[in-house]
């Protein structure tokens, strides 16, 4: 695969479609990639990557990379096809100035899972029939492939690619996936165990702003937590409560605009289920006002942008379930 | 350094008497910012205002806070007292210390406790509010009338009879609309042409009406006093201003086999044309469908006979553009096609017909010269069985939700008529339910029942089957006798449901008005502003808003007209200052303010930026226009970014308000 | 919060009423002389769909145990479509509130005309005592700003 | 030397936290770990290091300074200062050991910081050597030598026993005082260890960084070199490798307004932040490759220019696991590296 989009990339560049490309690049060991342009031959032969941990999403750069002279080519797997599309509904992009190559997905490693594990010392790592053969400072270890699953490739929703100029493989399907049952798991606890589960997760927040740099929801010019007029804006979660609210508003302001990219919690340094809130809404949404993903195309009006007449009333989360 | 003057209203003992205002007045003038705090009996009267106006002068205020009554009650009393001292009126707040307070807290020392946090809400608001000046739109003094029905020439007329120019665009060779059509009106049965054409005529000769016909209107661009609307004259292949309409081409003319819309097909009319005789504006129109000459060069008959040079074969369509302050819609209704209709055998019989090529078969000017006959062999109906609510009050997909209101009412006019006129002719009419309000309607109906012996027969009419003797079997039930009918009938009259005109969707779209799922119009407010679109400018007459029949639709027409004139006389439109308004420099021109405004005020434009990163860059950003802005904030919480914000209840200002209540 | 003299749990409620209906509505409450507990304070706001859910939050954190909207019934809406959105927005919050285990029973939405003023005061009523049951909000105040 | 068996360690642990607050590492529900405050029973962690580092004890993310009590128009300043208590940190290891000294540097240089110095005074570091680095290890670079970590007192585990050994006053004191727990122990075994962690220490991948390119000596070659545009194309301008560092010690100082007063609070900033440093005149580095530059350019050159060679950096490695986008300092290192 990756000697194929370096092809792929190598004859863009050279028949002048593409002035660069964005990639991923090798780093130090065999997880640390990093999301990296290209604009030689060269360099792509020299470290252009794509492996088992590519797993971040590179569409969010492409706000800034569309802007530039020259069309950019774009290596986007099915689920950054969703941002991409979302960010062109937005007008955050100008598709135009993109050439995407749709390349298969996942699933993606993360390598804060193999650490999680007690495996230290990680020098390289190779998947032999679904075990995890991981060469380490300290002898070999092993461990299920499945459980080194960036969490966010864990439930897959689609392997359909949703916009493209070109293809390298084949295109998938979109799938019934899992991704609610964490969701419906804490709907079904009590009030008190969803405070406590979330003030547990919630209170191990640094505000290091990764959940929502890396979000390619997140594009706003200046974000209301960076505004010192706004009236929420702070540095640090000075007490729980902005802890509760930095988290609430960032999910609320996304809301029926994120299409589940995961990305918030791959970043997240504490491993907070940040993911967890956005399925809320989007569970939510899907259950009161009809199924609706994000970044499926680009001209459907986003669900809080949009209204019926009979819509339901807010007191049915009173009526609802577990208190 | 802000100088807040707060003045506490006792209003008689309306405050005073559970509200301790001396110590709410004491309490204020602690808080930051207040240079004066002060009670008064009546804050509202003139030596009240007076007081507040000294006190902007001298202490040389920069906020006022008034604790009295509901903003609602006085908010603009006060607002003006401090224009004429000469402090920007939107500096004033009012903390609702009566209706919310006194009025409802018995307790005085708790109402005083609560007054003192609204008043300090008030003070913390007030801190936050900035001067703000209304801006004007100068206001392009002439309406657009789209739609020459009745309700389009009402309004027309009078708008110019208060002086401004009027043009009315009507998409048929004529105007007069579906009224032209009708042969009597409910419920005085007087003729419909009677009453219409002499308005049509009104219409024609108006200095300041001029009637765009044979026209649409193709683009709407601007907003409220300033719109740029572009018209499409069809080519009609006559000069209209040559044309007399003497009628001569039309006589001549070789093509006679054009189905004739104005009788609902039952006739023919030739290729050159004028739909009837009192056509406003009365000139020919040749249909290229069946032209020969336009069709292959081989003809030219009328141009030869016009003795006035007229003809133009080559003529185009025209498109004009105009400047309007105003527009009205009366793009009126058409009865819904019947052609899935099957049960009634619409398609099948000659005989089966809708209502209102009725009205065509009965009338003077109709295909039969108003002798009612059957389309099929041209004989007298002895038995008419008439259906109500053909695809109103339905709940399937072939017919409509609504009643359209006008169809008992008409029923009962052809019912009535035809037993006048021929009293051997049995009635029957099949209804569901018979809706009859209005003035002297119920009495008319009666009369249809009482006096003229019409069989009125609640119940459905399940099948219509033409049968080979030339009679058609109508098999219906009779839910009051609870049994099953046949009846041999000669005609079955259908009352078609009402829709809106096919045109209205895409011009909705132009307007950027809203429409119901029905394609009607929404109005601003269902009861408060029934004649307006919730767009600045543009109004509603007639049909297009719902069904309506005569009387209704001509007092509707009025009244947008009255609206329309209303803003017509304004020189120029002063804009309530308290908008919404994009910050820029935080706009991510992502469309979601667009998307929930309901006035589409805001509109995108792509500006030249100096970036933080000292590039330039083009970026697509959200521009509020203040004439269009009606300002309820949907945008305000649509934006991500907080780049859009709302003049007077800025976001700053509520959090205000919360943390002062919450202190 | 306060504690009255009794030592009775007082809760603060902020209630955001649209201008045309539901503030016109709290006003004809008041021409009536219907009582609510003056624990509700109101915010005026233009329409339901100007509230932003930051304040909502915001009323929380600075020590508000109880949130109520009020708008126009749906369909009445003075700017036509303003409550639909509301509507929509105050579902969701709340139900991300009810899922970060928030007590549902602190935020509510309520349709109040012009004309209803006893509705006003009634849901008010109502809403105080819900409020007052279930004790001051600690789960989502800024213990910043508790007052000493 | 002294030694506790380590089936013992949480005895050691209670008796401890009865005379003063005690925090140890320990494992959290995701895997990761985290410094807490001891409560009966916690376990220790096995993991090489916490995802925050023991910075938080000296200079706590968010720190309130003072005060103000507004009352109407009147303004009361409080000093919210109290007297502190005593703690331990138990379990820091050399590199965030290290880190001390570098913060000590920052902030106990006039001015001195009175509410840091408060901290640093009342705290006891007794840190732990390591016998197992990461591949993101790297504080031998710096001539941290993590089976010698420094501290008041330092600990050794020899896979049963720990062993003990204090640096200063403060240390010793912290020994004597649960001198009753420990015994005289064999340190052969322990002596065994060591050695293997050092072999280890030395086949670290990343032990052949050098320091040597950077310095104050080479501030305008590495401000102006090209290489700072490729190296932060990708950066998101976040804040976590600021904030789980152990030397970046950069803090904002805020009002909040709580409805009847202020509280003024420093609370870490990140040089990543595109508001960071905004003054009245508004930001000196506007664009993401500046403020990048800033981050490496201060650990690298500006900080050993100013503090006597020595480096804002203990190769602790977190910024290396934590970057979403996996840049971090040895990336920087290895492209600026002068041949």
């Amino acid at each position: 695969m990756q000697e194929a989009m370096i092809n792929r990339a190598k004859q863009l560049l050279a028949d002048g479609t593409v002035n660069r490309v964005i990639g991923w690049k090798r780093g130090e060991f065999v997880y640390d990639v990093t999301p990296a342009i290209f604009e030689t031959a060269e360099e792509l032969d020299a470290e252009f990557v794509y492996d088992d941990f590519t797993a971040a999403n590179v569409s969010k750069y492409l706000v800034k990379e569309c802007k530039k002279e020259g069309k950019i080519l774009a290596f986007l797997k099915p689920c950054d096809t969703y941002s991409f599309n979302q960010l062109t509904k937005e007008h955050r992009v100008v598709r135009d100035n993109v050439y995407i190559i749709g390349i298969p997905g996942g699933p993606k490693l993360d390598a804060e899972k193999i650490k999680a594990k007690g495996i230290t010392g990680i020098l390289g790592a190779k998947n032999d029939n679904g075990t995890f053969v991981i060469e380490t400072l300290y002898g070999e270890e092993k461990m299920p492939y499945y459980e080194a699953l960036s969490t966010k490739c864990e439930s897959c929703k689609s392997k359909k690619h949703v916009v493209y100029d070109e293809l390298i493989g084949d295109d998938g399907e979109v799938l019934e996936s899992d991704r609610f049952d964490m969701v419906e798991k804490l709907e079904n606890m009590s009030a008190q165990e969803r405070y406590d589960f979330w003030r547990e997760q919630l209170s191990k927040c640094i505000r290091c702003n990764a959940c929502r740099n890396v979000c390619p929801a997140c594009t706003c010019e200046k974000c209301v937590f960076d505004n010192p007029d706004s009236g929420v804006e702070n540095k640090a979660p000075a007490d729980s409560f902005e802890e509760n609210m930095f988290h609430i508003i960032r999910a609320f302001h996304v809301a029926g605009r994120c299409t589940d990219c995961g990305e918030c919690s791959r970043v997240c340094p504490q491993n907070i289920p940040l993911h967890l809130l956005n399925r809320k809404f989007i569970k939510d949404i899907n259950s009161l006002y009809g199924n609706y993903q994000a970044g499926e195309d680009t001209t459907s009006r986003a669900p809080l942008n949009d209204y019926k007449t009979d819509d339901c009333e807010a007191s049915i989360v009173h009526e609802r379930g577990v208190e | 350094m802000q100088r807040i003057g707060v003045f506490v209203c006792h209003c008689g003992t309306n405050i005073a008497a559970t509200v301790d205002v001396k110590t709410v007045a004491e309490a204020l003038g602690h808080e930051p910012g207040v240079v004066i705090s002060q009670d008064y009996q009546y804050m509202c009267s003139e030596s009240g205002q007076n007081l507040v106006k000294n006190a902007i002068k001298e202490h040389n205020l920069t906020g006022v806070v008034i604790c009295s009554c509901s903003p609602r009650m006085h908010e603009n009393t006060f607002r003006k007292a401090a224009a004429a001292a000469g402090l920007n009126p939107y500096l004033v707040e009012i903390a609702n210390i009566r209706e919310q307070c006194s009025w409802i807290h018995k307790d005085i020392a708790t109402a005083t406790d609560k007054a003192i946090i609204l008043g300090k809400a008030a003070v913390a608001k007030v801190h936050l509010n900035a001067p703000l000046t209304a801006g004007e739109s100068p206001v392009a003094k002439r309406a657009l009338v789209i739609g020459g029905g009745i309700a389009g020439i009402q309004t027309a007329l009078d708008i110019a009879e208060a002086g401004f120019d009027v043009d009315i665009v009507e998409k048929q060779p004529t105007i007069g609309g579906k009224m032209a059509q009708i042969d009597k009106t409910f419920p005085t049965l007087d003729c419909a042409a009677c009453i219409l054409t002499p308005k049509m005529v009104e219409a024609s000769q108006n200095e300041h009406i001029t009637i765009h016909s044979f026209s649409e209107v193709t683009d709407v661009k601007g907003f409220v006093g300033n719109f740029t609307v572009t018209i499409k004259k069809k080519a009609r292949y006559v000069d209209e201003t040559k044309c007399t309409g003497c009628g001569l081409c039309t006589e001549k003319c070789p093509m006679k086999k054009v189905p004739n819309e104005f009788n609902m097909g039952l006739d023919n009319r030739t290729a050159v044309y004028i739909p009837f005789a009192q056509a406003v504006p009365k000139v020919a129109t040749i249909d290229p469908n069946y032209c020969m000459m336009l069709k292959n060069g081989k003809c030219g008959v009328c141009s030869k006979v016009c003795s006035v040079g007229a003809i133009d074969y080559k003529q185009q369509d025209r498109f004009i553009e105009q400047k309007y302050g105003a527009i009205v819609v009366a793009t009126g209704f058409n009865p819904i096609k019947l052609d899935k209709y099957d049960e009634f055998a619409y398609n099948q019989c000659p005989d089966v017909v809708t209502s209102l090529e009725l009205e065509r078969l009965m009338n003077a000017a109709g295909p039969n010269g108003g002798t009612l006959l059957r389309p099929s062999d041209k004989t007298h109906p002895h038995k008419i069985v008439f259906v109500q609510c053909v695809g109103s009050r339905c709940d399937d997909s072939k017919g409509k939700p609504y009643c359209s209101k006008i169809c008992c009412m008409y029923t009962a006019k052809h019912a009535m008529l035809i037993r006048e006129k021929y009293p051997d002719t049995e009635v029957y009419v099949f209804y569901i339910d018979v809706r009859t309000p209005g003035k002297n309607f119920d009495e008319f109906y009666r009369r249809a029942v009482e006096q003229y012996n019409v069989h009125y027969i609640k119940g459905m009419v399940g099948k219509v089957t033409p049968r080979s003797d030339g009679k058609i079997d109508v098999q219906a039930s009779d839910l009051l006798a609870n049994e099953q009918l046949h009846i041999d009938a000669d005609m079955v009259v259908l009352a078609a449901a009402i829709e809106p005109d096919k045109t209205a969707r895409p011009l909705a779209t132009m307007l950027t008005t809203q429409m119901d799922t029905n394609d009607f119009f929404t109005e601003a407010h269902p009861k408060l502003r029934p004649v307006e679109s919730a767009t600045a400018g543009i109004f509603l007459s007639g049909a297009c808003q719902g069904p309506k029949d005569i009387p209704e639709t001509v007092a509707q027409a009025s009244a947008a007209a009255a609206k329309a004139i209303g803003l017509l006389v304004k020189n120029s439109i002063t804009c309530n200052p308290c908008v919404a308004h994009s910050n820029e420099l935080m706009c991510n021109g992502c469309s979601s303010c667009e998307k929930v405004c309901p006035y589409r005020a805001i509109t995108y434009e792509d500006k030249e930026f100096r970036m933080p990163d000292r590039t330039t860059a083009i970026r697509r950003v959200a521009s509020v226009n203040p004439a269009v802005c009606q300002s309820c904030g949907a945008c305000t919480v649509a934006c991500p970014s907080g780049a859009m914000d709302l003049n007077g209840f800025s976001n700053s200002q509520i959090m205000a308000e919360v943390d002062a209540i919450c202190k | 919060m306060q504690v009255n003299e009794n030592k009775e749990f007082e809760p603060l409620i902020v209630a955001f009423c649209c201008n045309w209906c539901s503030y016109a509505g709290a006003d004809l409450s008041g021409t009536n002389r219907l009582n609510y507990p003056t624990n509700v304070k109101i915010i005026r706001v233009p329409c339901s769909c100007r509230v932003n859910p930051m304040f909502i939050l915001r009323a929380f954190q600075r020590g508000a145990d109880g949130v109520i909207l009020c708008g126009c019934h749906p369909g009445d809406c003075h700017y036509t479509s303003g409550n639909y959105f509301t509507r929509r927005r105050m579902t969701l919050l709340f139900s991300m509130l009810d899922f970060l285990g928030i007590e549902r029973d602190r935020t509510r939405v309520e349709w109040v005309s012009a004309a209803e003023g006893a509705k006003f005061a009634a849901t008010m009523n109502e809403f105080t005592e819900a409020v007052k049951k279930l004790g001051p909000n600690r789960r989502l105040e800024d213990l910043r700003c508790r007052k000493q | 030397m002294l030694k506790i068996s380590l089936d013992r360690i949480n005895e050691l642990f209670e008796a401890i936290s009865a005379s003063q607050t005690l925090y140890i590492p320990t494992d959290r529900e995701d895997g990761a770990a985290e410094y807490r405050k001891y409560e009966s029973g916690m376990k220790l962690s096995n993991a090489l290091n916490t995802v925050r580092s023991a910075k938080d004890f000296f200079f706590p993310q968010t720190e309130n300074l003072v005060d103000f009590k507004m009352e109407g128009k009147n303004i009361e300043v409080i000093d919210i200062r109290k007297e502190s208590e005593d703690f331990v940190i138990f379990g820091a290891r050399a590199c965030d050991a290290r880190s001390f000294t570098i913060l000590d540097k920052v902030f106990l240089a006039e001015p001195v910081d009175s509410y840091y110095k408060t901290r640093r005074e009342h705290g006891t570091v007794v840190t732990m050597a390591c016998t197992r680095p990461s591949e993101t290890c790297f504080c031998g670079v710096f001539g941290i030598d993590a089976t010698a970590p420094e501290g008041d007192a330092a600990c050794w585990s020899d896979g049963e026993s720990i062993f003990f050994e204090a640096h200063n006053e403060k240390g010793k004191k912290f020994i004597d005082s649960i001198s009753s727990l420990l015994e005289d122990g064999d340190t052969a075994k322990l002596e065994e260890t060591r050695e293997k962690t050092r072999a280890i220490l030395k086949k670290l991948p990343l032990a052949g960084l050098s320091t040597e390119s950077f310095g104050g000596e080479r501030m305008m070659e590495h401000f102006n070199s090209e290489k700072w545009g490729e190296l932060s194309e990708s950066c998101l301008g976040c804040g976590t490798c600021t904030f789980v560092c152990p030397t970046c010690q950069c803090y904002d100082i805020k009002d909040f307004n709580t409805g009847h007063g202020i509280k003024r609070f420093r609370c870490w900033d990140s040089c990543m932040y595109s508001d960071f440093t905004k003054m009245a005149h508004g930001n000196p580095r506007l664009t993401q490759l500046e403020r990048f530059r800033q981050r490496f350019m201060h650990k690298l050159v500006y900080f050993p220019a100013n503090n006597n060679g020595e480096f804002g950096c203990v190769g602790c490695g977190r910024c290396l696991s934590k970057c979403p986008i996996s840049m971090n300092i040895v990336k920087v290192m290895k492209a600026l590296e002068v041949k």
